[in-house]
């Protein structure tokens, strides 16, 4: 099962609630094998809001985490497909 | 009704393929953080006799604008049209003001079509 | 996801009126023994933006075919349309073999619209 | 309350079900101010079906009970608005 970092800081989700086979910051994934990175921009830096395995993304073809921005780079995300792969991001400003 | 409705008339399809659930993937870039595309599928194809997987009230319809307008008048009712009768939801990531958050959108995938 | 796309874009309506409960009554003589005829009503009206009480396919199918078009290129899939999304029940007096029989038949009578 | 003839005889019904408000052959109407009669023809001649208020027809002009043919002359069929008028059906074979 792939293994992808933890950690979550928006105040949308309930951290204990959040985390589904959360060992410290490690979460085993069940139903995915992609890890997925959720950053907010804040003062032209991005800040960690959620990090895990991805439920919801269907498709994960890079080993590293490269991210996209969007709505106007306010978010960045990364999904990738290997062991932990959320932890380090691509990302050139 | 929709027994002797049926079997009434009985005759070759004709125009297209007879309405059916046809695959179809957006893009959902612009409306969500996740996932970035979702095939939604789509209802397509034609709601002529006989009309697929109908219920009373389009069957009615149906055979109403046919009599009209065999009988030499015109009807401009709106006549059955192919749409979706049943879906499943879709988790996405959407996002406001405080950051993210997993959301269960209802009635985003279409799973059955019919002529309503 | 309704919310916000319903918030990036507002203009007056274009064409005709909005997709809504139009009054329609039918015989049904040559169904039934009873009644003669019945109030079914029918959907009509456009499925332009703003959409007509419309669930999130609707939506994303619209926008789907919106930004095909706008492209350049064009789309034939098909377009959310006006259907109803409630009915309600008719009594009848039906028939067989053995006699005339009461029965109740559901979705008859359209009694909401929406785009689908 | 209209009062109308209540006769059944189709096996269609269970008759002791389908008799509301009846009292001997006279049924009070609950929901309308109409009689019905419904009748096979058989050999020829009409053969009572069915006769009670009408539940299901919302017009009934007529004070007398004029029967119109229906499904290739299989059934009869007549409403009224008066007590007791379906007892007489009006027809011309």
């Amino acid at each position: 099962l792939r293994r992808c970092v933890f950690q979550v800081t928006s105040p949308n989700y309930d951290k204990y609630a959040a985390a589904r086979n959360v060992n410290g910051s490690i979460q085993l994934c069940e139903n995915t094998h992609c890890c997925v990175g959720y950053y907010v921009i804040m003062n032209g830096q991005p800040k960690v809001d959620y990090l895990a395995c991805d439920s919801v993304e269907k498709s994960c073809p890079s080993s590293v985490c490269e991210t996209h921005s969007h709505f106007n780079n306010r978010f960045l995300r990364c999904v990738c497909n290997t062991d932990l792969c959320n932890s380090n991001i691509i990302w050139t400003p | 009704m929709q027994r002797r409705l049926r079997a009434t008339r009985a005759g070759p399809t004709t125009g297209g393929t007879v309405c059916g659930l046809k695959s179809l993937t957006v893009s959902l870039e612009k409306h969500l953080l996740g996932p970035q595309t979702a095939t939604i599928n789509n209802c397509r194809g034609s709601c002529a006799f006989p009309l697929a997987n109908a219920n009373n009230h389009a069957i009615l319809l149906h055979y109403h604008i046919e009599s009209s307008s065999s009988g030499g008048g015109s009807s401009d009712e709106r006549a059955p049209c192919c749409v979706p009768v049943a879906y499943e939801a879709l988790e996405v990531m959407d996002w406001n003001e405080h950051g993210t958050y997993l959301s269960i959108k209802p009635d985003v995938i279409a799973r059955a079509c019919g002529c309503r």
